[in-house]
């Protein structure tokens, strides 16, 4: 009783749960399974872009882009590790996740079908991001706040690249500016439903808020984003593809046309475009990995074994 | 190879090629921190070659920048030496490829780091840096999968055995350049024997020394590289990116 | 799709990378004859692939042959099903799309045969031939696999599960074509099941259908695809060959 | 005795020895190694061409190709039936070609480098092929002569094909000019070297005259195909690469250099630059093949006992 009573008044007064202390059972699942999905995510959210490393248009795009598919692998790094603090193990935590048991975000199961993607994939869908994880970065849990603030600055950093190559485009030859609304033009619904479900439809949230987890509503962030994005789109002369969006006075803030969450259901449920190949691209290279683990594993342990030997 | 423009661009080429075969790896590593690592190694090498790339388009003074020649020439044209344009294979392989290439790069760059033309001197002295870490780490994956299991001693031999006669265009004498391949051959095999030695591998003694690199004769594979390398730059004449 | 443009294009373009993807397997198949089989039907999907598009090109009168259209447009403008771009991957997995795609381009030129167009009927007489080949050798093999040891049964099984929601697609309705897609879907499934049946395969029930291809929004695979075929081509503008 | 005697004089007579004639074990010995050999040839050289089937650059060009591949399995086909009425299996030799117990023709251990060595393989390689083998096709032995005519007849279009190739090239761009003096340059001396080693240093060839496998000498082939390039070579417009290359009045033939004989016993003991990735091909598509031949098989035997079960 005591413990519970003294969990809630560090949560209560914005300080931080470290992994020492004690905490809900419910509060540790929620943020097992929150961290793990969020690390997953950064790991095979390396695979559409990853898709475009190869054919990168120039050598200093080329290692942008390398670099920063590298830095969402070292994301997935710190978050596993926040995750273990848990009091689970990373391997467990991809065994999860290559049996399909966790999830990842459903907006790594588009195609990036053009390098303008690699654009807006770094404007919106790292921008929704920075949105939703910019709250994370005060999170009641020490290790997973901690993490997020690293995180964070390098994802904005990602953001504004990603612009910048959009606004190349925009300000390149007709196809270019072609390929960069193309983009836009389809990745725009999809970046909205990564808020999730509309509140009313939203699980969890009441628990998360008052655990500080979660700080704003699903909608609360779609909105900030949409207004955020609205003024950028304007600045890079490329058009959002909503006909019905317009500034409201009255609640300052822009009306915008609700993505399809049917489809993000259907994608969720492991009926988008890409998830079975992400999910096979991810276990094969873990398979095709086996006998180099395995390899490096019986090394490490001979290695041990030959100090042992010395010291004896 | 003779004359700085050649040397330069032939180093260039074995860096941006190298560059573009580890980046394979990105998404496919067998662990996290290698898929990290091996972008790292990725990463010096494309920068090197920027470099390279870079000064040779001025030696030249055709006014080709570093994106000309690297996306607008095709294979006949590019000099690397054979070994960074084969295949990554699986992951020994790729090992194989990465440790005799550092074991090459490290006193190349070194020995240019003291040469008399101050581009490549400063080029040479910061990749000589990056060319150690790559030479540790491939040794190390060299040690670990020769003396791991006998699954991966196995793949490693046979690594070793399959690159191993690439290594020779590597050393092909040019006394014409500012640093003649030809010397670095001692410090090479200096550092190969003895870690083949403790991975427990042998080192190949294969006479065949497959060349042409440096004259543009490839492999049947480049033209494949270049063909995904290049598609996008060159299907959009004088755009900027 | 709509009007005789877009449809002959589809029809066109599923050709072609039919034939694109089938020739990947020279030198590769299991067996010398099946080597010579797969060329075969490669070149009769090229065949039909290039009176398809030599139409389309008439139809649009916009001066574009069979080499431009086939050369010349990027991913987003290639209006075939997703099913054709698929990779090969093992020998069941090409089985199963040959026997699906055959399936659905035997009852579909058949139908064409009787159209109002001459050139499309003309088409659809001499495809229809070919596609009951096809489709012959696709079923022998399916039956082969999937009755043939636990492993082959294994994984056509899993090929006819990967490569079926990508059917859907082929059906999609069309009343303004020259022949709706969707009137053909009977006869496919009538051909399937007894086939799978046969083959001791369970057909699929998932409710996942894949699309976009016949509005220009593809898999990832067909790029690259494209950046291998079009290289040489696009490399050499205006050239003849 | 009198079946040595019968052997001998039907050779003699120019007429053919079948299946299932006595004959002496070193014929028989011999002809299976070169029939093979022949065979092996053609399945390996398909893949030099088959590396540009993807990439040729018309729709027609990538038909023409593929069929001539195609063809080249076919004759492959027939020279191992061939070999078979010599009572040997096509199993047992495709195993000897994986083992690397017998061998192919060096030529293909060549890269092909660019479109217009498609031409220069049909024009030269296949010009080559054709003078060494039409002699063959009145070789003693039966079945080998006559697969013979139908590969020649074939191998005759082929060579056509490829200088058609290289006369659209040849007069085509200044690009498409020097990629095909590229290839001509490239494959000249490959080609020459295709009819082995000079006259002195040639084993075998004695007995092969007498058994009437072979006919003319290899310096005499050589001399021929020379002879027969030189003329169509000026009219493709392309220069052969050799400085010393003239005709000689008093011989009524062209003087040539002769190839690097080094180089290619080097090749044929498998130091050419493709040898190792060759095989390597071969024996992945063979070991990739294996669980599709043995499906095939199974399925086969269950057919067949159905049908027992059916009669009995």
């Amino acid at each position: 009783e005591d413990l519970a009573a003294y969990f809630t008044e560090v949560v209560d007064a914005e300080q931080k749960i470290e992994p020492r202390d004690w905490m809900p059972d419910a509060y540790r699942r929620t943020l097992i399974r929150q961290i793990a999905q969020h690390a997953h995510s950064e790991i095979i959210g390396m695979q559409p872009e990853g898709n475009w490393i190869s054919r990168a248009p120039s050598l200093k795009r080329k290692a942008i882009l390398l670099a920063k598919v590298q830095d969402e692998a070292g994301h997935g790094l710190y978050l596993y590790a926040a995750a273990e603090t848990l009091g689970i193990s990373r391997d467990e935590l991809v065994q999860l996740l290559l049996d399909g048991r966790q999830k990842y975000s459903s907006i790594f199961n588009y195609p990036t079908l053009s390098w303008a993607d690699v654009g807006a994939i770094g404007w919106l869908v790292d921008g929704a991001a920075i949105v939703n994880q910019v709250p994370l970065c005060r999170c009641s849990y020490g290790p997973y706040a901690r993490a997020m603030i690293r995180v964070c600055k390098e994802e904005s950093f990602h953001q504004r690249q990603g612009y910048e190559i959009l606004h190349t485009l925009a300000h390149g030859t007709p196809a270019q500016q072609a390929m960069a609304q193309d983009a836009v033009d389809r990745w725009w619904y999809p970046s909205l439903a990564m808020f999730g479900p509309p509140d009313g439809d939203s699980t969890h949230s009441a628990q998360s808020m008052a655990w500080k987890i979660k700080r704003f509503s699903n909608d609360d962030l779609r909105q900030r984003f949409v207004d955020m994005c609205v003024q950028q789109a304007g600045i890079l002369g490329l058009r959002i593809p909503d006909e019905d969006l317009r500034w409201n006075d009255e609640r300052q803030a822009y009306d915008y046309t609700q993505p399809d969450y049917d489809e993000l259901m259907q994608v969720i449920s492991g009926n988008g475009p890409c998830n079975r190949e992400r999910m096979a691209h991810r276990r094969a290279a873990h398979a095709d990995g086996n006998w180099v683990r395995e390899a490096a594993a019986a090394y490490a342990a001979k290695r041990a074994g030959q100090k042992e030997t010395v010291a004896a | 190879m003779n004359g700085p423009f050649d040397f330069t661009l032939a180093l260039g080429d074995d860096a941006l090629i190298a560059a573009q075969r580890l980046a394979e790896w990105t998404t496919r590593a067998p662990e996290m921190e290698e898929d990290i690592a091996l972008a790292n190694i990725a990463l010096d090498q494309l920068g090197a070659a920027r470099l390279l790339l870079s000064y040779a388009g001025e030696l030249e003074s055709a006014g080709r920048d570093e994106d000309a020649l690297a996306y607008l020439r095709d294979d006949r044209e590019f000099r690397n030496a054979l070994l960074v344009e084969l295949p990554n294979d699986d992951f020994a392989v790729t090992m194989a490829k990465l440790f005799f290439l550092a074991a090459y790069q490290l006193p190349l760059y070194s020995a240019l780091a003291g040469c008399a033309d101050e581009r490549l001197a400063a080029i040479g002295a910061k990749a000589r840096k990056e060319s150690a870490y790559h030479l540790d780490h491939g040794a190390l994956w060299v040690k670990r999968l020769g003396d791991g299991t006998e699954e991966s001693h196995r793949r490693m031999q046979a690594a070793v055995d399959q690159v191993w006669p690439y290594t020779h265009e590597l050393f092909a004498a040019d006394p014409a350049a500012p640093v003649d391949p030809a010397t670095v051959r001692t410090a090479f095999d200096e550092v190969v024997g003895p870690v083949l030695a403790e991975a427990t591998l042998t080192q190949p003694d294969s006479a065949w020394a497959p060349a042409g690199g440096r004259a543009g004769v490839h492999t049947e594979h480049l033209a494949f590289l270049l063909a995904e390398m290049q598609v996008l730059h060159r299907a959009h004449p004088g755009a900027k990116w």
